[in-house]
């Protein structure tokens, strides 16, 4: 008995060995963006626990690298690696806040589009093409300078100009997903169009929404650095794109305080590339397995 | 109602509504656009404010403003900015040329280099050299534009010094003009070419797997042969929408490019104009910009029927 | 593939073909002196621009000029004499003044100047109050003023003159621009005005007839971007630093000191940071709770951290000690504890325990700060001062724009900005503009409506000796430091760097370098 | 149809093919230990149910597996082993001189490139031919193939029908002669009447070409309509082969036996059981679990029983 018992557990295991086996041979790239945004998710979770000082608090400004400040200090005295710890929150609240937006809206009207067809398909995908062609970055400009300095309208109103692709994507998968017999059956059996909509088809493009999630966030994530380059961020939070904007407008480059303003810049960089890893990988890994059907 | 009706009542519906946001949203932000048509220390009596006020139009109803802001868009007069001293047509012509100058080569650099480069990265996506220079790309695709440019301009120009600090131009000779130009547009060139490169490279990896592909082979093509005879042109399809729509993206974002070099075009003259709530330059740029990008659309619309006899036939 | 190619060769044909119409630009000839400037000309409107308008003291000067050391003087008047009941202002024009068009410069000119710039240029509009009529006498122009007005010789000395026989056919002053040459009676001229490459051109007038300066052309090179500005010195290709009324980055002084090639002008700055305080409001209104902020702002760290050092710690007097009749008085000190025991004393403190003060009223002291972005680390540092003092402060940080709006409806409670030279001296003097609550204006804060410093205001203006004046003016100092309707930050300097190539430099407390002295002296080594 | 290939020696030898794929499932299976030859001028019919690995055969002869596929054995042509050949060279013999039809028209043809380009290409690519001299050739032979209007040459794929799409198919695959044409299930998804024309069709062009054919098909009527001989598959593995009318009129292997059965006009009776995985095929004869002849020897080992030389054999302990 115990022997059967065995060899049914090792016979599982090894199956399973190999499904994870071949998942990992896409997901390799993945992963490694998770572990990278992770990394930066626990920092920003944890900033108080990583961050050797408050970042508001003063020392000797512009101080180069040394052992009590290992990135220096910037104009204000302010530690540059504390700063630079705690200016990944707001990257992320912005990032995640638009990308939630987004695709709620993306979801909801590509949803709508794909499963009603018809009239309701040409009005909400005319919209859709008359978003996409609204010059998004002088609005969202404008609008930031409008309503600073709450970071939070920002990631909405990026989301409420960012659900184009999701919807479109999401469009043509739950018109596929129409079609299908299950669909039909549900159909027949008389549920009402919000439960065949949500029950039914929302739960299967579930895997089509998630990387558009995620390069959402990252693009919000550049937006959110690129608007706190003008000066139109939230002054209250400290951001990387604010500190580049400080380095650049106040001595940082012409000094060669390289330590000031190659880090945030950096810290930009690796998170939008590990959410870009992740939603290209899985997009990619997407098509393979429609290609396999 | 044909493909093509529909698409162009969307094209109007998407002026339409624009063009009204133009209208909307510099009047809805806080601040006097008054007070901005003057500089510092500018001591002014009750009156003259009202003089001013009343010279502009801003002392009639909202509705009476939205009238006239049709009237005049209808008329091509875009109004006058007190604050650049000019009709702002005007303006925007003197700046629109030297911002097309910079974008226009780098959307066409960036494009061609884009999809060629990302055709072949997609074509032997599994070569070591190729992983490495995708992950190249990959990395200015995540970096914001304004920080590559900082970076450029900081150790090519103020370290090395082989570009010039600022501007499109010094003296103006067409020599003095390309050598300004030059880093701009290689920074929006890379942007440009990121952008199409990673397209373009899921776009062959998606096409690469089609029959039509297999056939190619089976047929007697060798290598790069099947790339560029049979998958490319399926794989630009996407890349064209693409670039209508990162045209707008361009010129906008030019902005921040513009900044960091210190140049005179549409991203500075919106910037200035956005600081200082100078509303006919803003409520222009916007206007144009718009009508370019949805021309763009347009052209992208054509030239995609042109290359896909599916769109064409319909 | 070869219609893709034909779209190529479109585009690129595109390309050239805005290359082609591209600006032709140009290059002075001769020994050019080439300042770089942080003042950016929006326009090439000479009486719409603001920067533009201030360049061109040089080639329209203005009726009076400042000395070095501070005294109004002629500069296209050769004199000028008041009345006894300060009504009558007579200003006796140059001789053998020519337009860079060959013609004379006239008295007719000067009255045709201010006539047609009250009605047409607001910067100008002051004059409809306060000038009721402009006389031509013989070689004279007379101003009849319908109050005194002591102030008018500044005031003149930043108004340009214009050419008649060019601006009478100009029906709409500010909308006129002019890319090239502007006509002018100064030793240099406008010739071009590039926007586009952000630099304005100067040659020499041909018609001057004074003091042969001794070089052939200025350029003047604008910078939106400091950092550039820096190394466009550093590498030469600028020959000197100046920004009206204000100060080359102390950040970037280091630098240019360690090339050896510079000479760094410092001199004190009338201007200067303020605490813009909201007198019309509660607690503010309260001279307890400015008292305890007063002593509450750590200056010697600010004056580190915005001026690198360069400047002093201010008196509760305001006025600082490069102006005239300055008076000595109590200097402003760091004191938290003196604070906390005023605030105390005052009744204000935390009842509820929630760590914010509560007013003698029991309303919390919770204050916004208003700025523009440019004020974010003074601010910064302002909130944490706050903090120590038991009140919480709120930044908000705005555009231009809005700063006039809110500042005008009084809607905060602290701002951060700063006075101009100009605007410290003129109205009547010694920071008046800032505070009387009849000023209207963009940067003044008009809070003061005390009856007391009203009439001290009026007197100023109606003064006519000297002696008079100097009581007046430290009956203000002493108003200023008993009742702080703001706070002076720091005294700064105005630090101006240039080229050791070049010596013969003088300046002015009112426009620094910027002056026909200056480039009539001006040389290269 | 006489016996060609007596005279000659075969033009393709297929030894000991073995094809297996690595998926996330395991490792599949899909051709084992296949051998077979084509002479000159012959037929020669693949049959089997779907999934069996005939198609898996084809690709492999011409090398077009994707890259999780490993492959063994030897593919003969004219003394090169097709299997050991580079990317170029096998290139130079794709199209050239074993070409082949694809199973799906409508999705191998590009979509947007017009049909009497992609006719030409070959053209183009083995002989260097100019555009217009090839597009000459094309015409003649899309004509041939009784689509001669002028303007069809400038229509896309999705202009045509499935058919129309075929006649384009096999117009490619021949415009070049080649000695071997491979035709992968030419008439799935085409209804009888179409698919009796693409078959008179292909035959038309044979006999115009002089080519061997390997008809790859589940159809065994269509098998039997133009093959010289059959070689019935199954489950990866080829389980009886021979002349085309002996094995129709007396099927040994019980498979066969029964995928007869299942044709209209005997019956219709679907044979009994499922196909086996073919990750984890049966052990010993793979088609036993279904068989109803199964002895203990069918469980454990499999036998090949030739009968009358090469010119019949078969995979059963019956025999």
């Amino acid at each position: 008995m115990a022997g059967d018992f065995n060899r049914v557990a090792s016979c599982k295991a090894t199956e399973w060995a190999k499904i994870l086996r071949l998942d990992m041979r896409g997901l390799r790239i993945a992963l490694f963006g998770l572990l990278l945004f992770l990394t930066i998710f626990i920092l920003a979770a944890f900033s108080d626990i990583f961050a050797p000082y408050d970042p508001w608090n003063r020392f000797e400004p512009f101080l180069a690298p040394c052992r009590e400040h290992i990135l220096g200090t910037n104009d204000l005295g302010n530690d540059i690696l504390s700063e630079l710890i705690y200016g990944s929150r707001v990257s992320l609240i912005v990032g995640f806040g638009a990308a939630l937006m987004a695709t709620l809206i993306g979801t909801l009207i590509g949803l709508f589009a794909g499963y009603f067809r018809g009239l309701m398909d040409e009005t909400l995908m005319g919209i859709t093409d008359v978003f996409l062609m609204i010059p998004q970055i002088p609005l969202i400009i404008i609008l930031a300078a409008f309503l600073r300095p709450s970071f939070w309208l920002v990631a909405l109103i990026m989301g409420a100009l960012w659900w184009t692709s999701t919807a479109r994507v999401v469009r043509s998968k739950a018109m596929q997903i129409r079609e299908t017999s299950f669909i039909e059956c549900s159909r027949s059996l008389g549920f009402s169009h919000m439960h065949i909509i949500f029950s039914d088809i929302l739960p299967n493009i579930l895997h089509v929404i998630m990387p558009k999630f995620l390069l959402t966030i990252a693009s919000a994530m550049i937006s959110e650095a690129s608007i706190s380059f003008l000066g139109l961020g939230d002054p209250t939070m400290k951001s990387w794109g604010m500190m580049i904007n400080f380095a650049f407008t106040r001595g940082g480059f012409i000094n060669g305080y390289w330590w000031w303003y190659l880090p945030p810049g950096l810290c930009i960089t690796l998170s939008v590339l590990s959410l870009v890893l992740m939603g290209f990988s899985l997009e990619e890994r997407e098509e393979e397995t429609m290609r396999i059907e | 109602m044909t493909f093509s009706g529909k698409k162009a009542i969307r094209y109007f519906l998407a002026i339409i509504l624009i063009f009204s946001l133009n209208f909307a949203i510099p009047r809805a932000m806080p601040g006097d656009p008054l007070a901005n048509l003057l500089g510092e220390d500018v001591m002014l009596t009750e009156e003259s404010i009202a003089e001013l006020r009343a010279k502009m139009g801003l002392d009639l109803p909202l509705h009476e403003q939205f009238l006239a802001y049709w009237r005049d868009i209808f008329s091509f007069d875009l109004g006058y900015s007190y604050h650049l001293h000019s009709p702002v047509s005007a303006i925007i012509l003197s700046r629109m040329k030297w911002t097309l100058l910079l974008a226009i080569p780098s959307l066409i650099l960036g494009a061609i280099l884009g999809t060629f480069l990302g055709a072949l990265a997609g074509w032997k996506s599994r070569d070591a050299g190729q992983k490495f220079e995708t992950g190249l790309v990959l990395m200015i695709y995540c970096t914001p534009p304004y920080f590559l440019s900082l970076l450029f301009l900081y150790a090519l120009s103020f370290k090395l010094g082989l570009f010039p600090l600022k501007g499109f131009y010094s003296t103006g000779s067409a020599l003095d003009i390309a050598h300004h130009l030059m880093l701009p547009v290689i920074v929006m060139t890379l942007f440009s070419l990121s952008r199409n490169y990673m397209i373009m490279r899921g776009s062959v990896i998606q096409e690469r797997g089609n029959l039509y592909a297999a056939y190619a082979r089976a047929k007697g093509l060798y290598g790069e042969e099947i790339l560029f005879r049979h998958i490319f042109k399926n794989a630009i399809l996407p890349i064209i929408t693409l670039l209508a729509l990162d045209f707008g993206f361009i010129l906008s974002g030019a902005l921040f490019i513009e900044i960091v070099f210190s140049m005179n075009g549409m991203g500075n003259l919106i910037y200035d104009a956005l600081l200082s709530r100078d509303y006919p330059v803003l409520q222009g740029s916007f206007l144009v910009i718009t009508v370019m990008v949805v021309s763009a659309n347009l052209l992208a619309d054509l030239l995609y029927s042109r290359i896909d006899p599916r769109v064409r036939w319909q | 593939m070869r219609s893709g190619l034909h779209y190529f060769a479109v585009s690129l044909l595109l390309v050239f073909m805005i290359l082609g119409t591209a600006a032709q630009g140009e290059e002075s000839s001769g020994t050019v002196l080439k300042i770089g400037t942080p003042n950016i000309v929006k326009s090439p409107s000479l009486v719409g621009d603001y920067y533009l308008g201030i360049f061109a003291h040089l080639s329209n000067p203005p009726l009076m000029k400042m000395t070095p050391d501070g005294k109004i003087e002629g500069l296209t008047a050769e004199s000028s004499e008041v009345s006894d009941d300060g009504l009558t202002w007579t200003f006796k024009i140059r001789d053998g003044l020519r337009w860079s068009d060959g013609e004379n410069v006239t008295p007719e000119d000067v009255k045709f100047t201010f006539d047609y710039l009250a009605k047409q240029d607001p910067n100008t509009a002051w004059m409809k109050d306060v000038v009721s009529e402009i006389l031509v006498q013989d070689d004279s122009v007379v101003f009849k003023l319908k109050k005194p007005d002591s102030s008018l010789s500044l005031e003149l000395a930043t108004h340009n003159v214009l050419p008649k026989h060019i601006w009478e056919k100009v029906e709409n002053a500010t909308e006129k621009i002019d890319e090239g040459e502007i006509v002018g009676c100064g030793p240099f001229v406008i010739s071009k005005t590039d926007i586009g490459a952000g630099i304005v051109y100067f040659k020499k007038n041909p018609y001057w007839t004074g003091t042969q300066p001794k070089i052939d052309a200025i350029e003047l090179h604008t910078f939106s971007n400091m950092d550039v500005l820096s190394l466009a010195l550093e590498k030469g290709e600028v020959d000197a630093y100046w920004k009206y009324a204000g100060t080359y980055p102390a950040a970037n002084v280091q630098k240019l000191k360690d090339t050896g090639k510079f000479e760094i002008e410092e001199k004190p700055n009338v201007g200067f940071a303020i605490l813009g305080i909201n007198l019309k409001r509660e607690p503010m209104s309260d001279i307890k709770f400015r008292e305890a902020l007063a002593y509450g702002i750590n200056y010697d760290e600010i004056l580190k951290l915005d001026a690198q050092g360069y400047g002093q710690v201010a008196n509760r007097g305001f006025v600082p000690p490069s102006m005239a009749y300055f008076k000595e008085t109590e200097p402003l000190k760091y004191d938290p504890d003196q604070a906390r025991k005023i605030l105390a004393e005052a009744g204000y403190k935390d009842s509820d325990g929630d760590g914010v003060l509560e007013t003698p009223q029991g309303k919390a002291v919770k204050l916004t700060l208003l700025i523009q972005s440019s004020y974010q680390r003074m601010a910064e540092l302002m909130v944490d001062y706050l903090k120590g003092l038991g009140m919480t402060a709120e930044i908000k940080t705005v555009d231009q724009s809005t700063w006039y709006t809110l500042k005008e409806s009084f809607d905060y409670d602290l701002t951060l900005t700063r006075t101009t030279p100009w605007g410290m001296m003129v109205y009547a003097n010694w920071g008046s503009a800032y505070f009387d609550s009849r000023r209207t204006g963009q940067g003044v804060l008009r809070t003061v409506d005390d009856p007391e410093y009203l009439k001290l205001c009026d007197q100023i203006m109606a003064a006519t000796s000297k002696d008079q004046l100097e009581e007046y003016a430290h009956e203000m100092q002493d108003y200023y430091a008993k009742n702080l309707p703001a706070i002076p930050l720091y005294w700064g300097e105005v630090i101006t760097p240039y080229n050791k190539d070049w010596t013969g430099w003088i300046s002015n407390p009112l426009y620094g370098i910027y002056n026909a002295d200056n480039f009539l002296s001006v040389q290269k080594a | 149809m006489s016996m060609r290939h007596d005279i000659n020696a075969p033009i393709l030898q297929v030894v000991g093919l073995s094809v297996r794929f690595e998926t996330p499932l395991g490792l599949v299976h899909a051709a084992d230990d296949v051998a077979f030859d084509i002479y000159e001028m012959e037929t020669l019919a693949l049959v089997g149910e779907t999934g069996c690995g005939k198609s898996v055969v084809a690709s492999a002869i011409m090398q077009l597996l994707p890259g999780n596929a490993v492959v063994e054995g030897k593919a003969l042509f004219s003394k090169m082993d097709l299997l050991k050949l580079e990317e170029k060279e096998i290139s130079r013999v794709r199209g050239n001189e074993i070409s082949i039809i694809f199973q799906n028209p409508s999705l191998s043809l590009n979509p947007i490139i017009e049909v009497g380009e992609q006719i030409a290409e070959p053209l183009q690519v083995h002989r260097k031919m100019a555009r217009r001299e090839s597009h000459q050739v094309a015409k003649g032979f899309l004509s041939r193939l009784g689509l001669g209007e002028r303007s069809l040459m400038r229509m896309y794929p999705f202009q045509f029908s499935g058919g129309m799409n075929q006649r384009v198919m096999i117009a490619t695959s021949m415009i070049l002669s080649p000695k071997i044409i491979i035709a992968d299930e030419p008439t799935k998804g085409l209804d009888r009447a179409l698919a009796r024309d693409v078959t008179s069709e292909i035959e038309k062009i044979m006999d115009l070409t002089g080519a061997s054919l390997l008809l790859i098909t589940h159809d065994i009527s269509l098998a039997a309509m133009i093959s010289d001989r059959i070689a019935v598959m199954y489950c990866g593995e080829i389980v009886e082969m021979g002349k085309c009318k002996d094995v129709l009129r007396e099927p040994l292997h019980p498979y066969t036996c029964a995928l007869l059965d299942c044709l209209p006009e005997r019956g219709f009776k679907p044979i009994a059981g499922a196909s086996p995985s073919m990750i984890d095929p049966p052990q010993g004869c793979k088609f036993h679990p279904r068989c109803p002849y199964k002895t203990q020897e069918c469980m454990q080992k499999q036998r090949i029983r030739k009968i009358d030389g090469d010119e019949r054999q078969v995979r059963c302990w019956q025999y």
